[in-house]
Order: structure tokens, then C-alpha cells, then sequence
């Protein structure tokens, strides 16, 4: 069905109370989230989208067991919102905010590896298993995008994941789970890290992965598929194939530096790897129609 | 935010990372003056913040007064976006050694990087010889260890005798990334003297932007910006690149207009400027439009799927910049996502058709623009 | 090392822990100014390392003049190993609270307590009311978290309006706690006073003897020791206490010390002292013998098994002492470990029986000091 | 035979080329310990006591694989030793030295843990694996201490563990593995985390715990018998057990503080679990002949 969350996930909202955690709190639960408990300190006692408030995350842990949390909170406030999940013992975490300090995204990385947690973000929209549940913000009206299916699809993007889930939609496909691991320099679960889930997960035949120029997550996916960690058909769309060096595109993890990070490395690596790769957003439909028999 | 080398290196010298004496200046008025202070034979370095000084008659080694006065003229007339001229002290140089620290986001640590053969761009050296080059990685919560240090400079087989001042500089220069939180601290060449000695050659910092908030000593002034254009959307906070094509991108979401800038080159257009507002700048589509018309752009393309980033709240923005600004070129528009049907009807008001494909948008545009450039 | 409570307080202060109003003296002359600074009702308070001040009456609340003269003379002569005197504004108490930040060795954290009921020795608070002290702890790499200050906070129940300031209170004791490296940084009673502010009513903080060589700061006087004799011993790095029997033990190694201790109450005798000169102090037995002669003792008693504190080093060290200093007790033996031949052959020619057991040593050492008291 | 070393354990003596360091490497050696390289920044292509010298830990560890180290520092530079020690990946550490500042102490216990390493000390004479192999200091020519046996000692003290041990041998007996986890606040391996090594090892037939007042380790003990974590006899003899409260009785780790650390209570809560305790060095000898058929 998905990876990473379902129906059953216990989930956590730090920073309910905001106007955006309060917002897509109650589009998280109408889309079937099972949310447990929301914290902003000082607010215990209050309920926000009916769901109970705590003043930290222990004394929401100590109330109800939860199994993931996903932060509502500004950019300066993650790594200590991160810290506090995984003291609380939070395995599952989702980042949403765009900015986080970069020293702060190296420690918090660290933190998620010493912790042994998944923690998804920053700069994403989050994650939702299609038809089931999600932690972030998705527009799961929109029909012509938001279709369950047996497609897994990671991305580095938000507006341009929409673009090409249409086209996914479009092909006749759907997704089982959509991971936004976000746009950052230091996303906290890299794309490779996903991959074994996907892997693993019976319901996905496929899976999507939607990168951009900048780091050198595309280089370890196609290090995974020739490592035979992942066997599953990859097709990969990576924006930014004509972009210049040394300039920051829109996301500050999307830049040419040192040399590194150029779209035509990543397309060669992984097409050498196997991977079918997309040279426009068009393609990635006929691309998982040509390699997939059924598309339910 | 990339600091200018002088900016480095007085950074370098609050902290005591030894750097060679030196003289800023405005305006070439003050060479006379700076270069009493400094002595002959000194260097005059433009301070601006691209690569390739030095190819680019940026960087000139004066020993005289005639020379610095007609080098410090010629730089003062040639460089574009400069901050100012570094009057240096020219040290002897035995030989130069590269140092560095960035972030490793596949470890989550500082990553210091170090290599017997300075003076080129590290690019180059990975090219070349990337067997020289060492690392190491630094918990940022543990700190520095000087064994670690101490490590990479035998490692890079530095003389035994510049071990312990080595040490003490590269420990120094992890400071100068904490405090200052820098994306990269660069000091490259680190000089060894003919007289064993350690002395920072030049220096790159660059400040990571979303940590600026907690370092109030940090000003951007328009000095760092190349344009105009450039210096009103990083004021906006707006991602902002400029090119010399036809078609402004005016797009939400930075993979969507990566991509958008993809499909207009494949497809045999130009792209004149790159200007994303997505995230938390959707509302801000009449500053954009404005910024826009900095530029003397034949056609205007907007592409946008949004989620957070609601397709009507940016139409209604474009149609209101576009009745107040009445921009003087042609627009594309596919503006997709939350409330897109509203959107599509308020562009249909301005008589603008609402597309729904990028493709089709992006073919559009560059026929608009005067078609396919050969 | 333990400060002294004006100490404690004044490094409160200079990191911004809210104190009373205070003045410290060394001399009763002083406390006409003193108090007239203060004004009344204030406290008088010994400045003493003992608890239990209270009870003892060194501690007295005072309404006038003649009070606080009459109060301060009885204090300055009624209190041993006084610093000084301490007058305070006398605090409006709405409540007590209890804080403390120690070592925890089992996690390698810091662990910071709290409790709702202050003013109380800690030890009774555990054994009272254990379920009311609440504990978090503090990876020193990462820091203090204001999450987890906030946590405790919330956890003893304190006022929500006083979240905020007790937030900064615990943040800033860590700090107190880190920068000067001290064992255990206390304040007790944390008092909420009557118009709903938190001050630190009293403090106790007791710096790492093994890290004072980073805070030069901290110097340690005359004052700190009970008598000579351990402020002789503390100079010299010898571990040493004073009590009021009649066996001097002269040993080395702390276990060891520590099991003949046990022996000499065991068997009836009583210690007079407790000096272990083991570890880097083996060659120091002159010293150790002349820190003993300051005490009216009826027998030394030396017992060793040491293995780099080598036998016939100690025993050449305490038969030269014997020789220089003349002791004018009986000395009872048991010298083993490395080179416990020639040990036994020097204490022979100093007619001292060399003994192998440490059993019969304590015995013989007790016959010799009167037998065993009743 | 023993527990954590033996004569193909591969030690590394970081601070190697100091009086004490070359010493007792010497000594080490003649005994039979494997000692494969040493680590003195400065001195890389020198020898001490036979045994080649390098610059850093990482660079010995180039050379030559290595299984253990013994840290010949001084207690300011112990933190960074340790440190280097376990980026380099060296499971075993025996740091001997006196005076590590509690702050530092406190560090290295933390990333002991979180390396998984067992790091012995500081403050004690080391390990000795009877008649194969130490590191660390011990007269292991006196014959009426060091014999090989069949018993496991661990123990706080240095002296008094000459003592007891004599004890032991005197009612002929013998060690397998003695391990001295030093007298600091902070033991950076505790007495409870020795005892299943002893637990498993099958030359070892009982265990003769030395400890003293302060701390909460004998209990921890006696918790490690009540939960069957330990099922071996246990013999304990504990210093200190008239020793007034508040007063650091030599060593540092040696202090009753708010309550805690009374040998009376460690042994009862030592008793009510089942082991043996000596109120006597002389009763240690004879409560091991009281437990056990066979001395050899």
C-alpha cells in the first residue's frame, strides 16, 4: 500500500496551534491521518483541529504512543523541535520548513543517523501515502494528480512534482507513496535511503524519482541499482539539465559547485546503472508505460 | 552571501589566522597612500567576487609608484561589481598549499579538505590530482579535535616543522565557519614563505543565507550584486538570475522552473532572467512583475503548479501588476494547481489564455519571442 | 572545590541569575554600612562550606541596628573557618523550588533536577518525596535545550508565567555549570517570591578539582580547610582528613586507606587521620610525616602494596623523614609491592619490625595507641 | 583464559615514546602482549621498546590492524586520545591515567556508548589477562598475587586489589582476567557491564568484585544478579564501610553525597541478591573455598 506511513501512524503535529499547522491538520485527518496529539507549549489543555494540545512532546508521548511527528515550526526552531522528537523516541520525523540554517541541517543530520530515525525534509511539501494518509501539505483534490497507485515516487521539488505526477496520472498510472525528501543542500533522508522501502514495499511495481541539479543523491541511486539494492524499474526526470555552474537554482540545495552536481553527470550515471531516464516531463509517462505491463 | 577576499581576511585576522599586510581602498586616489604604507613590491588585487582574477588583469604586481598608480587606474576602469582595491605586501613564496571546510550532508559533519598544491581552483586539483587531496570530517557537536588536524597536514606531508602553526590555523579557520556559520571557508593559496613561515594568500567565505538572521554584522549591499535586477529580488528574498535571452520565466517552484529553463533551451529559445516565486513569495507577483521590467525582455512566460502556492492568488497578483504596470511585452501563462479554475478565468479577463500544458506554453513563448534561435 | 555561597551568588549574577540585594564583609565593622546599603529587615548569613547553617545560628533575620550588630558579633564569634559574613534584603517567599545540575556517570550526560519543594537538604527531599523530583539529561556535545528545561519545568508544575524566567534561569545555570566545570551547581531554595519572580535564595557550587587548572579564577585559600593541616595536605595534591582518635594512617592507596580505616574502627581503635600518599605522591613520605607531626597522634600507621608506588622508594622516603624529623610517635609498618625486600631491610635498620599483614599490623598498631576503647 | 585481551589481541600504546609509556610497554611485551605500534605525534619512523612509532592513531591503523589501545596520557589530553582512538575505530581502550576532569569524563562515557567501545579507566593499573597478556601496570612478579586461576577480579583500586588478590591466592586460587575499572566518579565501563563477559567466559568459575563507598555500582551489581543477567558465584569485599559521609575518601569516585553510596546498603543490596560478601580482606580467601569444589 505505501511505505513509511499509513492509516494506522500515529501522528504528532509540533507547532499545531500556527494557522498553517491548524490548517492542514484538519486536511491531514479529512484525508484519513490517524493525528494523535498536536504540542505547542503553553497551550496544553486547548484542542486545535479536535485534537488534543500538549505543552512538549514527552508529555504528548506520555499521554499516547506515537509513531511519527511533523513539524509546523519556523526554520530557527527545527533542529530543536528535531532534538526533541527524537528524545521522545521518534523514529519517524517530517521537516516541512524552507530555510533551515545549514549549520543546524548538518547537527540535525547527524542526530537522525545516531537516533537510527527517518526524518524527511526540510523544504518539502511531506509525504502521503495515496489514498490513506499524509504528513505536510498536499492538494489531494486535485484529481488529475493525486490518483493511488502502484508507482513510488521520491522528489526533490514541490511545484515540479505536481507537473510530473500529472504526467504519471496522465499515462494511466497512480502513486502508492509520494516522498517529498525535499529541496535543502542537506536533506535529512536521502533518496537512496528511501529506495530500500520502496524496494521492499509489495504494492509499489515502480518507482518515479524527480531530481534536480546540485549534491550527489542521483549519482548514490544509480550506486543502488548497480549494487542490486534496489531492483525495481527506476525512470528518473532531473531539472536544471541546461542550467549554468555556480549559480543557485531557486532551491539553495540546487547549485553547480566545485564541479559537482551537473544533470548530465547524474543522466549518465544513472542511465548507466539502468535506469530509464526522462528528458521531459512527457516522457516519464510513455517511459513507465513501455516498461510496465499492468498499470493497476 | 559570498564575502569579498578583504572581508575574508580581516575575518582571518580576528582570529589571528596569519594574512599579509595590506590596504583597502575605494578609490584609486588612495594608492599613493596605501602603497607607502605597504612598500614595494606590493600586489594590487581587485576585490570582486567571480573567479579568474588573475586571467582577467584583475591582479597585478606593482614594484614602483608609476606602476601602481597607472595598474591601480587600469583595474579601477576595467572591473565591473568591484568593492574596492586590495593593496598587498608580495610575499615569498616557497611553496602553496590548498585548505578548506564545507558541509557534508552525507555524514552530517564539516568536512575540511587539504592538498600540498595550492594556488588553482579546486576543481581543477580533483581533476588532476585528486589523490592529493585529503579530508576529514568534524562533528560540529564534538568540535574540532587537533588530532584531527594534525592528521591531514602529515597527511598532505607538510614540513614537521610547520605542524604545530599549521594546526593552530586550521583549528582557527574551523572557528571562522562556526562563528561566522559558513557554507565554505576557502584559504587558497595558504603560502609557505621562504622563510617557514604560514601566511594566508587569499581568502574565500561564503555565509550561509539562512543563518544570516543570527550574524547582524553581515550587510548585503548592492556592491554584491551584478545589476540592478539582481539586488531588488534578493531584497525580496526573491531567487533571481540574470541572462542576456529573450523570454522572461516568471515561475513557482524551483524544479518547475528549472525545468521550464530546460524546455525553452531544448526547444531553441533564450532565457533573458530566471525569476522564481514559489514558496513563500507566491503573493508577491506585482514586485516580480516589476523586476521583470528591469529587463528589456521580448515575452513574458509564467508556469506554475502549485499547492501552498495558490494558482488564484497568484493570477489575481499578475492581473493586478499587469492593469498597474501595464508591462510592455506579451505573456504566456500556465498557472496550474489550488484554485486553478478561478485563475484561469481571472487570465481569461485580460484576455491572456490559460494553458495547462508546459510544453505547449514553453513552444509558445519562444514563437512569440521571435522563434527558434539557430 | 566548594565556593563559598557569596561566590556562588556572585557568579549568579554576573550571568544574570536573578540574586537578592547583598553585601559581603570579612570584618563585624563592617555591618553599620553594610546594612544601611541593604536596609531592614535583612539576613545575616556565615559564610561557611557546612550545612546546616540554620540550625547551627548562623544564620539570623534582623529588624534594626542594634540587631543586626548584636547578631553579627555573635556569629563572627561563634563560626569556625569563616570567610565572612553575608547580609541580604530579606525575600518575600511565596514558595521554595529546588534546582541542581550534576554529573550522571551512568548515561555521560549532565542531569539537571528539580523539585517543587525547596529549601530542604536534597537528601531529604529523596527520601520524603522522590516522586516530586524530576530529572532530565544534558548531552554535553549538543547542549541544553530550552525544550527540555521547559519539560522539567512544566513537570514540577510551576506557574505558566514563570515558565519563561525559570526557562532562562536553568539555561543560564548550565551555563554556570559548563564554563566553570564544577561538579554541582545548586540553587536551593529557588524562591518564588510574593510578587510572582523567581531569585535564587541560596547557591552551592563546587568546581572540578581536576579541571581547576583551567579556571584560574578559582584559587584556593586558607579558608576553605577545617585546620592546618588540610590546607597543608590540599597544597601538596595529598588526599587528607582530619578526625579525632588516636591512630595516624599513613597509607597508600585510596581501597587500601580505605579498607584499614574500616579495620582500625572495626578492631576498637579510633583514626586520627587519614593521609594516602599512593599514586604520584609515593615519594612524598617527608612531607607526609611532617603533615602528621601537626597532629598530636599515639601511632602512625603506614600500610602500602603498591606497584609503581614502589616499597622500597616509600620506605627510604619514611626512613629519611624519621631520621630528619624525629617523630615523636611509635610507627607501626606494613610495607609491601615492588621492592618490598629492600623495603623491609631499611625499615629493620630503623629498628621498625617490617609486618606483611595487614590485619596484624592495625592489631599491633591498636595495642600501641592505649587498646581498644570501649 | 580471560576476557577482553589475550596474546592476539593487537595493542596500540598511544603516548608510547614518554618514560612511563616505554616502560611498562617493555614490560607489557615481556609478558606477552602483542603490542603492534605506538602513536606519538612528532615521532612517526622512530622505535620505543622495539615498537614501531606514528604520527596519529589512523596512520598506526594504515600500518597495521589493531584491536586495542592503552592510552599513556596525560588526564587533560585523555578526552582527545579517546577520541582519536575511536574514529579510528579501536573497540577496546584502557585509559590508566589519574585527574581526568569530570566534564571531559563525562564526554567520554557518552561516546563510548555511542561507539559501542569498551573503554577501561582512567584512574586504575589496566587489565591483566593472567599469564598472557596486560595493559597497563602490574607487578606481575610478585607470585603471591599474579597467578593464573580461575577467578575473574574486577575492582576501583590499585593497592587494595594487591591486597585482596593475595587474599585470593593465599587460599590457592588464581585469576583469569583481572580488570581494573579505576576509582573516578565516571568508570567509562562499570562494574556491570564486565559481568557478562565474565558470565560467558568459561575459565572463569566465580568473580571477586573489589569495590568501596560512593557511586552506584555494586548495586548495579546485585541488580545484574537479581535479573540472572549473572549467574556465576560472586564474591565481594568493598572499602570504606566505616567512612564518614561528605569526605572524597582518596579517590574521587570515593564520596557519599545526598544519601548515596554507603557501603552498608551496597552490601545489603549485594546480600539480598545472593552474592557472598567479605567483611575482611582475610574472609575473601575463605568465602571463595566455601563456594567452590575445585581451585584449579
Amino acid at each position: 500500500m505505501s511505505i513509511i506511513l499509513d492509516q494506522s501512524t500515529r501522528v504528532l503535529v509540533q507547532g499545531i496551534t500556527g494557522k498553517e499547522g491548524k490548517f492542514w491538520t484538519k486536511h491531514m485527518i479529512d484525508y484519513g491521518t490517524n493525528v494523535v496529539a498536536g504540542v505547542t507549549p503553553g497551550k496544553e489543555g486547548q484542542y486545535a483541529a479536535g485534537v488534543p494540545v500538549f505543552h512538549t512532546v514527552k508529555r504528548a508521548a506520555r499521554n499516547a504512543p506515537i509513531d511519527a511527528s511533523l513539524l509546523f515550526v519556523p526554520p530557527r526552531f527545527a533542529k530543536e523541535a528535531l532534538f526533541e522528537a527524537l528524545e521522545a523516541g521518534i523514529k519517524k520525523v517530517v521537516i516541512l520548513c524552507d530555510g533551515i540554517p545549514l549549520h543546524d541541517a548538518i547537527q540535525m543530520r547527524k542526530a537522525a543517523i545516531s537516533a537510527g530515525a527517518m526524518v524527511i525534509g526540510g523544504n518539502t511539501s511531506g509525504i502521503i501515502s495515496m489514498g490513506q494518509a499524509m504528513m505536510g501539505f498536499f492538494p489531494y483534490w486535485l484529481e488529475r494528480v493525486y490518483r493511488p497507485g502502484r508507482i513510488g515516487i521520491m522528489t526533490r521539488s514541490g511545484s515540479l512534482t505536481n507537473e510530473i505526477t500529472a504526467e504519471v496520472v496522465r499515462a494511466g498510472f497512480g502513486a502508492s507513496s509520494l516522498i517529498g525528501i525535499g529541496g535543502d543542500p542537506v536533506p535529512l533522508t536521502r533518496f537512496a535511503e528511501v529506495l530500500p522501502l520502496f524496494q521492499e514495499d509489495p504494492n509499489t511495481d515502480a518507482v518515479v524519482l524527480i531530481g534536480e541539479l546540485g549534491g550527489t543523491m542521483e549519482e548514490e541511486v544509480a550506486e543502488a541499482i548497480e549494487n542490486n539494492v534496489f531492483t525495481k524499474p527506476l525512470v528518473a526526470f532531473l531539472g536544471g539539465r541546461t542550467a549554468p555552474k555556480g549559480k543557485k537554482m531557486g532551491h539553495a540545495g540546487a547549485i553547480i559547485t566545485a564541479g559537482k552536481g551537473t544533470v548530465k553527470d547524474k543522466m549518465i550515471a544513472l542511465k548507466n546503472a539502468g535506469a530509464l531516464v526522462a528528458e521531459r516531463p512527457r516522457q516519464v509517462g510513455t517511459l513507465l508505460e513501455s516498461i510496465l505491463a499492468s498499470k493497476i | 552571501m559570498k564575502l569579498f577576499e578583504y572581508q575574508a581576511k580581516e575575518l582571518f585576522e580576528q582570529i589571528q589566522i596569519p594574512v599579509p599586510n595590506r590596504r583597502f581602498i575605494e578609490d584609486p586616489d588612495g594608492i599613493g597612500e596605501a602603497t607607502n604604507r605597504i612598500g614595494f613590491p606590493c600586489v594590487l588585487k581587485a576585490q570582486v567576487l567571480q573567479g579568474g582574477r588573475g586571467k582577467a588583469g584583475l591582479i597585478k604586481f606593482v614594484s614602483n609608484m608609476d606602476e601602481a598608480y597607472s595598474q591601480a587606474d587600469a583595474i579601477f576602469s576595467k572591473a565591473q561589481n568591484m568593492s574596492g582595491l586590495l593593496i598587498e605586501e608580495a610575499v615569498q613564496i616557497e611553496k602553496e598549499l590548498y585548505v578548506s571546510i564545507t558541509a557534508d550532508p552525507v555524514t552530517g559533519t564539516a568536512m575540511m579538505m587539504a592538498c600540498s598544491e595550492g594556488g588553482m581552483d579546486i576543481e581543477e586539483i580533483a581533476k588532476n590530482i585528486p589523490e592529493k587531496i585529503h579530508k576529514i570530517n568534524i562533528d560540529l557537536s564534538e568540535g574540532i579535535q587537533t588530532y584531527q588536524v594534525r592528521g591531514l597536514l602529515y597527511d598532505i606531508g607538510i614540513d614537521d616543522k610547520l605542524i604545530g602553526s599549521g594546526t593552530k590555523i586550521l583549528m582557527d579557520l574551523y572557528q571562522v565557519f562556526r562563528n561566522n556559520e559558513a557554507e565554505l571557508v576557502e584559504i587558497n593559496p595558504l603560502i609557505v614563505t621562504k622563510d617557514e613561515k604560514l601566511i594566508a594568500g587569499d581568502g574565500k567565505i561564503s555565509i550561509d543565507d539562512n543563518a544570516i538572521f543570527r550574524h547582524a554584522q553581515f550587510k548585503v549591499t548592492r556592491a554584491y550584486y551584478e545589476n540592478e535586477a539582481e539586488y531588488d529580488a534578493a531584497e525580496e528574498g526573491i531567487p533571481y538570475i540574470q541572462f542576456d535571452g529573450d523570454i522572461g520565466l516568471m515561475c513557482a517552484g524551483a524544479g518547475l522552473t528549472n525545468t521550464v529553463f530546460d524546455l525553452v533551451n531544448d526547444y531553441g529559445g533564450t532565457v533573458a532572467n530566471y525569476l522564481e516565486f514559489g514558496g513563500p513569495n507566491y503573493h508577491k507577483a506585482k514586485k516580480a512583475m516589476e523586476i521583470m521590467m528591469k529587463n528589456d525582455i521580448k515575452v513574458l512566460l509564467i508556469v506554475t503548479f502549485g499547492t501552498i502556492a495558490r494558482a488564484d492568488v497568484m493570477a489575481k497578483g499578475i492581473v493586478e501588476a499587469i492593469k498597474e504596470l501595464q508591462p510592455p511585452f506579451p505573456i504566456v501563462a500556465a498557472i496550474r494547481g489550488t484554485g486553478e479554475e478561478q485563475a484561469h478565468e481571472l487570465l481569461r479577463s485580460m484576455e491572456i489564455e490559460p494553458l495547462i500544458d508546459t510544453e505547449q506554453a514553453v513552444m509558445k513563448a519562444i514563437a512569440l519571442s521571435g522563434g527558434v534561435k539557430q
